[in-house]
């Protein structure tokens, strides 16, 4: 019945796992661990939402995603939901929530997006620089 | 209406394949509706996909109940469904505050309440089921009547 | 009693965690009917198996309303549940023909119908509840009372 | 929400194998193709009833059973009940239906505790004939 949320840690990145229904009943199971988590931890940015495990999704569930959006907004990081279940995956898209949340298959390939590729990491680092000599 | 846990309307049982259900509207009672009512739609041939969106337009009604009908929670729901010529009738009723304007709470993206309120319980449930409509009196209540047809049933 | 469709009794909603269903006695309803309290009973921490033990129960008691109570099939059958003390209640009620012998038909393998109706069905429900209570009146209704406690909260 | 029955026949044992809930709601379309299948088909002796997929079980079922075990018995047959679930068969024991069934953890299991091992059957041809021979 409950819904279960399950928190870590990938370096600034905030990772929740959710299992079971979101909707009114579970709203501030998951919204209350999360903002604590991310309140506590200045150094967190970003987010991930696993929601392999999500049976339902209704639009009070959608808001607790984007009210989390908003939190992650404050501090100018992303959030991706992660291994979505199609049936949650449509709902995403009815509700217009997909326009600002990015997807990915799986945990893995979200922590994968969050990571600026070295290359374009190394070349901001030079722009910096750069800017900063002028 | 106003009729706190109460029967249904009087022709109510004029369909013999029906229930009606009275608990008080708390968040628990949100996915008790849901799982009643899909558990009801199952004599209809809904496909799972089907019994996916009727629950998730009896979650959003419901909700809307529980977030919006009274100022203190805990009010009285009225829940039924019956089968009306093959289609799936559902009835959610409150003795809340009632709607002023329910065209306006129709559109997608209004909401009486701000933050994490998004607007659009209404619009998904019309979305997913085949009829939706709202009966509200001010200071008196709501009632929102659905209507689902099995795709399998179509042209029957 | 002889309430037909109609509300449970007074005390009822002195406990906020409830719900009242009526519907017709239908051989459909029996299997809604287990549906509906199981997902009740999701509230209370009910293990998988004991939540199994209540719709066998909840599935026993609401098929002898529908095989004993009427003559014609299909007259009002009312379903309740309620958290009481940390318990699950269960109530269900007729206005059938009623019980002239309750203790007679308690007895394991008493049935007032022949031919493959066992009479173990109220033996059965008293085994896989706490507690189970019958109040009925020759031409007037049956009232089951069932409660199970969870064993997860045994001692509390 | 409905049940499914699929028959089939090996030799002289009808073989029933069903799916779903078996209560009152089931109860005729349970009994009516076993019944039908039995009485169209004087050379079968045996049933085998599979009930692997069978998710629910209460007394109305139990007496759906022993109401076959009834038809079978008098062809002087046996009833053999397959691969049923664990909740299934407790509620077998408990009902006491188990004094009269015979429990089998699969199908084929079941047929082969309803074929006479070569043995024991031609040992018995030979008492026949002995017998004959007085
Ligand atoms: N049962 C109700 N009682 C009172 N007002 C309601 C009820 N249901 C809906 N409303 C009104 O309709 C508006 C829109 O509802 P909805 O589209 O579900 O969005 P949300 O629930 O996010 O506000 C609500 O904000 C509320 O003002
Ligand atoms: N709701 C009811 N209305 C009238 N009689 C009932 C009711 N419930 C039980 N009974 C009586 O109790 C008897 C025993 O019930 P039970 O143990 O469930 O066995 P069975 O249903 O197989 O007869 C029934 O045969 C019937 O006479």
């Amino acid at each position: 019945m409950a819904v279960k949320v399950e928190l870590s840690r990938a370096g600034p990145v905030l990772v929740a796992r959710i299992e079971g229904e979101m909707d009114l009943a579970a709203a501030a199971q998951i919204r209350e661990p999360i903002e604590q988590a991310w309140a506590g931890d200045g150094e967190l940015r970003h987010l991930v939402l696993n929601l392999k495990g999500v049976t339902f999704l209704d639009s009070t569930g959608i808001a607790v995603i984007l009210g989390r959006y908003r939190t992650v907004m404050a501090r100018g990081g992303r959030v991706v939901v992660a291994a979505a279940p199609s049936r949650v995956r449509r709902m995403l898209e009815l509700s217009g929530a997909l326009r600002l949340l990015e997807l990915a298959d799986g945990e893995e390939e979200a922590l994968r997006k969050l990571k600026p590729p070295p290359a374009r990491a190394a070349a901001r680092r030079r722009r910096r620089r750069g800017g900063a000599g002028r | 209406m106003n009729r706190g846990y109460g029967p249904p309307a009087g022709d109510w049982w004029d369909r013999p394949d029906a229930f009606w259900l009275s608990c008080p509207a708390t968040p628990a009672n949100v996915g008790f509706a849901r799982a009643v009512v899909a558990a009801f739609a199952a004599r209809l041939p809904f496909t799972l996909d089907e019994i996916e969106e009727i629950k998730l337009a009896v979650s959003e009604v419901v909700s809307n109940v529980v977030l919006h009908a009274y100022d203190v929670p805990g009010g009285p729901l009225r829940l039924g469904a019956r089968v009306v010529d093959g289609l799936l009738e559902v009835v959610v009723e409150d003795d809340g505050r009632g709607i002023e304007d329910v065209a306006q709470a129709m559109q997608p993206g209004y909401s009486r309440l701000g933050e994490e309120h998004l607007g659009i319980g209404l619009t998904v449930a019309e979305t997913y089921m085949s009829q939706l409509d709202i009966d509200s009196s001010p200071g008196v209540g709501t009632r929102v009547r659905m209507r689902k047809r099995p795709a399998a049933a179509a042209g029957t």
